[in-house]
C-alpha cells in the first residue's frame, strides 16, 4: 500500500541534507509551507540554496533559515517585500547569494524543470541587465533570452488537501507556485490541511497527482497569517 | 530640468482620477494585468456592469472589489498581496499557467507603474540603479515583454519635478520598446514612432508648460 | 456583458479563413470536436495546415475535411490509425504534406506556443531521424533538439462544461490535447456538451479559463463513438 | 540467421507468461507507461493489492483493470484507444502535463515493444524503414527518451527466426542506449556496459540455443 503521509514535520524533512536545492512554495505568506521550514531549521542542515518568489518575512520561516546562517544562495524575483529586513541585512553584509530572476521566467524555469526541458528561449529580460552574459537569439524578429530548467533536490510545498497517494489541491491563491515546484523536484514534501480517504478527493480537481510528491504531512494550522 | 511653471490653476489628476482616466480607455472584455501601487486602483474605477478580466501573477483570473469587512478571505490575495474577491467567473492557476497567460498573447493589457518612459517605448519601472541592493523585479519584465499593450500610469515628474518622459531612460531598463501609452496627472500620450504624441491634456495646462515637463519632445494630436 | 455563446457550429467556425493553421483537440475519438470539423467542412476553406494527434478514421470529422480537398498539411504524431485510410491514400499519392512530431514534443511545441516561448531544447528524438536537420546541443551530458512553438490561427476543441465567459471543464480522457491547444492559438473555439450560468463552476474545477477562450457552441452530442 | 536449434521440450513464454514475467518485477509504488499491444497486458498481471500507477500518454493517471461489461466508459481511453477504468486515487491531466510527468523523472518505468534492441541498449521500434509511408512515432520517443528505465518486451525473434536482440539497429532509432532490460518468451535479459547479460532462460533451453537466436554475443549471469 502506497502511503507518504508521515507524522511530523521533523520526519518529513528528515531527507534534507547539506547543501541541497530546496525548493519553497508560496507567494506571500499565502501557500507557504512554514512548519516544514521551522522544522528545517530546527534539523539544523546548513548551505542551502533556496528557490522561493520572495525571500522571507519577518523573524519566522524562511527569514528564520537564512538568519540562522543555512542558506548560502536565494533564488527569487522579490526579494524586498515589506518586513524583508533578514535578507536586506544578510546581502548588505554580503553574507549571502542573490540571484534575482523574473517572476514568470523563475516560473517556467522550474516548469521546465518539471517537464524535462533542460532549456527555453523567453522574450522576458531581454534587453535589460538581467540577460547581461546570457546567450539572446532572434526568434520572429524578436530577442529572446537562453534559460535553463532550474530543478531542486527538494520541494518544501503547501496544499490544501491530500491522500496517502500524495494528490493535492490547493486553496485558491494558495496555488502559486507549489504545483510547479511539486514537480520540479526529485523530492517533495507537503504540508497539508486536510488529509481525506484514498478515492474521495474528485479525479477532475486533483491539480497535483501524488505522482509528483513523496511525503504530506497533516498539519492544520489555519488561515496565512498576513502581516 | 526642475519644473518652474505656475501650478496655479492646474486642474492637475489626483490618484483617483489618474486611475479613473486608464479605466475609462479600458474596454469590456480585456484581460488585464495591473501593477502593485496607483495601477491597482484602476479596478475600482471600473464599472461593475463592465466586464473586465483583472488577472494576477500570483495565479487568480477575474478579481472582483477589495472584500466587505469582515468578508476578507487570507487565502485570495493579488500580487500586492493585498486581499482581494474572485468575480462569479473568476478562477485559479498556477504561477506557470499565470505567466503562460501573460507571455502567450491573451493578456491584453497590463498598466504598469514606471520611473521613466523613453520616446521609443523603453520602460525603467524596477530598479533605480545597475548596482542596486537586492533590487526586486517581480513580474514587471514578463508583464513589460509579455502583454499585448502596456500602459504606463505615473506622475508625470518626479516630486523634484524631474521629468518621467524622457528622451532614453537613465535607470535600467524593464524592456525595450513596450510602452504604447502614458498615463500621467497631466495628460494622456501615445508612443508613437515619431515619438510622443499627446492626446490629451487636463484642463489649465498649456503645450508649453506640458512640454517644460518632459525631457522629450512632444508632439500633439 | 462577455458571452461567447454562439448559435451553431457553422457561426462558431466562421472565422476560419483559407491558409490558415488549424489546431484540432482529441486524443482518437475522445475529445474531438467532430462537430466544428464537419461545420468547416460545410463552410468551404482551403489550403489548411492541420495539427492533430491523430489524422482521422473512417470517412468522417478530419477524414472528411482531407478527403474534400481542403488539408495541406497535416502536422501530427500517429496518423496511421485503423481506420486512417483518407491520409494514407492521399499521403501515396503525395497530394498531402506530413510532418510527424513525437507526441509530447507535438504538445510541448503548442504550449510553448501557448506559454510564449518561441523554441526549447528537449531530449526527445535526440539521434533519430526525427532530428535530422534540426539544431542539436548538449546539456547536462544529453543531447537535445531546438524545438519551436507550433502557434494555431484557430483551434477547434471539445469540452464537457462552459460559461459565457468560455471557462472549460473537461470530462475524462477528454482532456488531451484540448487544454493546451486552446492556449496555442489567436482564436480558440469549443464545442461544449452543457453551457452553465457564469458563477456555477468550481473556479478550482475549471481546467481552461475563459481567457483562452473566444467562441463556445453547445452541441450535446452524446458519448463518443469509439468505433 | 534464421533459427535451426530444435524447440520440442521448450518452456517457451507465452504473450500471457510473458506480460507476467514483466509484473513479477515491478514494485509497488512504480509510475508506469506501459506500450500498446503486448506490453499493455502487463497490468492484468500485477496482483490487485500491489499499487502500480499506470499513466497513459493521453492524461490518465492510474488506470485499473478493463471495465466489466456494461461498464465501459467510452469518455475514458488509454493510448491504444482501449477503454479502461480509473482506480480510486487517479487523476487526469492534460497532454502537455502528462508529457512533462514522462519527461521530467517521475515515470520510473516505460514497458515498450520493439522491432530491435541493440547491445548498446540502442531501441528502434518506431518505423520499419527511413523512407517508410505516413510512419506513425506516438509516444515512443517521448517515453524512451524520458523514462527513468526502458523495459522491453518482445519476442525473441521475428516469426522467420531473425533475432530482435542486436549488434546494432538495422531500423530507425527511436532513442539510442535507452533500454535496460528485455523480456522475450525465452529469456531476461539485461543491457550493461559490457553489453547483453542473460539473467534467466526459460525451463529446457540452452545458452548455445539462446546465442544462437541471438546476434549480439551473450554473457550469462
Amino acid at each position: 500500500m502506497i502511503d507518504k503521509i508521515v507524522a511530523s514535520a521533523r520526519e518529513a524533512v528528515e531527507p534534507v541534507a547539506d547543501g541541497m536545492t530546496v525548493l519553497i512554495g508560496g507567494f506571500g505568506q499565502v501557500g507557504t509551507p512554514n512548519h516544514l521550514i521551522e522544522a528545517l531549521c530546527e534539523k539544523g542542515v546548513r548551505d542551502l540554496v533556496v528557490v522561493s518568489n520572495n525571500a522571507g518575512t519577518g523573524t519566522h520561516g524562511l527569514a528564520r533559515l537564512m538568519a540562522e546562517g543555512r542558506v548560502r544562495k536565494v533564488i527569487c524575483s522579490y526579494p524586498r517585500s515589506r518586513g524583508s529586513v533578514v535578507l536586506e541585512e544578510l546581502y548588505r553584509e554580503g553574507r549571502i547569494e542573490l540571484e534575482i530572476v523574473p517572476q514568470g521566467t523563475l516560473a517556467e524555469r522550474l516548469r521546465a524543470a518539471g517537464a524535462g526541458i533542460p532549456a527555453f528561449y523567453t522574450p522576458t529580460a531581454a534587453g535589460t541587465l538581467l540577460a547581461e552574459g546570457k546567450e539572446t537569439r532572434i526568434f520572429g524578429g524578436r530577442a529572446c533570452v537562453l534559460e535553463h530548467a532550474l530543478p531542486g533536490d527538494v520541494a518544501l510545498i503547501e496544499a490544501w488537501e491530500a491522500d496517502r497517494w500524495g494528490n493535492l489541491t490547493f486553496r485558491k491563491s494558495g496555488r502559486n507556485f507549489n504545483p510547479v515546484m511539486a514537480m520540479a523536484a526529485r523530492l517533495t514534501i507537503a504540508q497539508v490541511h486536510h488529509v481525506v480517504p484514498l478515492g474521495t478527493l474528485d479525479p477532475e480537481r486533483i491539480v497535483t497527482p501524488g505522482v509528483f510528491v513523496d511525503r504530506v504531512v497533516h498539519i492544520p494550522y489555519g488561515s496565512p497569517r498576513l502581516t | 530640468m526642475a519644473v518652474k511653471t505656475e501650478t496655479i490653476g492646474l486642474a492637475r489628476r489626483d490618484r483617483a482620477a489618474m486611475a479613473a482616466r486608464v479605466a475609462a480607455d479600458i474596454p469590456e472584455g480585456w484581460v488585464v494585468n495591473l501593477g502593485i501601487g496607483l495601477p491597482t486602483l484602476v479596478a475600482d474605477h471600473v464599472p461593475p456592469d463592465r466586464e473586465v478580466i483583472f488577472q494576477s501573477e500570483n495565479g487568480v483570473i477575474a478579481m472582483g472589489p477589495a472584500p466587505l469587512p469582515g468578508e476578507e478571505d487570507p487565502w485570495l490575495i493579488n500580487a500586492g498581496k493585498q486581499m482581494v474577491t474572485l468575480r462569479p467567473g473568476g478562477s485559479f492557476v498556477s504561477q506557470a499557467d499565470s505567466f503562460a497567460l501573460i507571455r502567450g498573447g491573451r493578456l491584453d493589457l497590463a498598466v504598469l507603474g514606471a520611473f521613466e518612459v523613453a520616446e521609443n517605448g523603453d520602460l525603467a519601472n524596477w530598479a533605480l540603479a545597475s548596482n542596486e541592493k537586492a533590487p526586486a523585479v517581480g513580474g514587471a519584465m514578463d508583464l513589460a515583454a509579455g502583454a499585448r499593450r502596456v500602459w504606463v500610469l505615473m506622475e508625470h515628474t518626479t516630486k523634484d519635478g524631474t521629468p518621467r518622459l524622457v528622451r532614453r531612460c537613465r535607470y535600467p531598463l524593464t524592456a525595450p520598446r513596450c510602452v504604447s501609452r502614458v498615463y500621467t496627472d497631466l495628460a494622456v500620450i501615445d508612443v508613437t514612432a515619431e515619438g510622443f504624441l499627446v492626446r490629451e491634456m487636463v484642463a489649465g495646462l498649456s503645450r508649453e508648460s506640458l512640454q517644460s515637463r518632459t525631457d522629450a519632445p512632444l508632439r500633439f494630436a
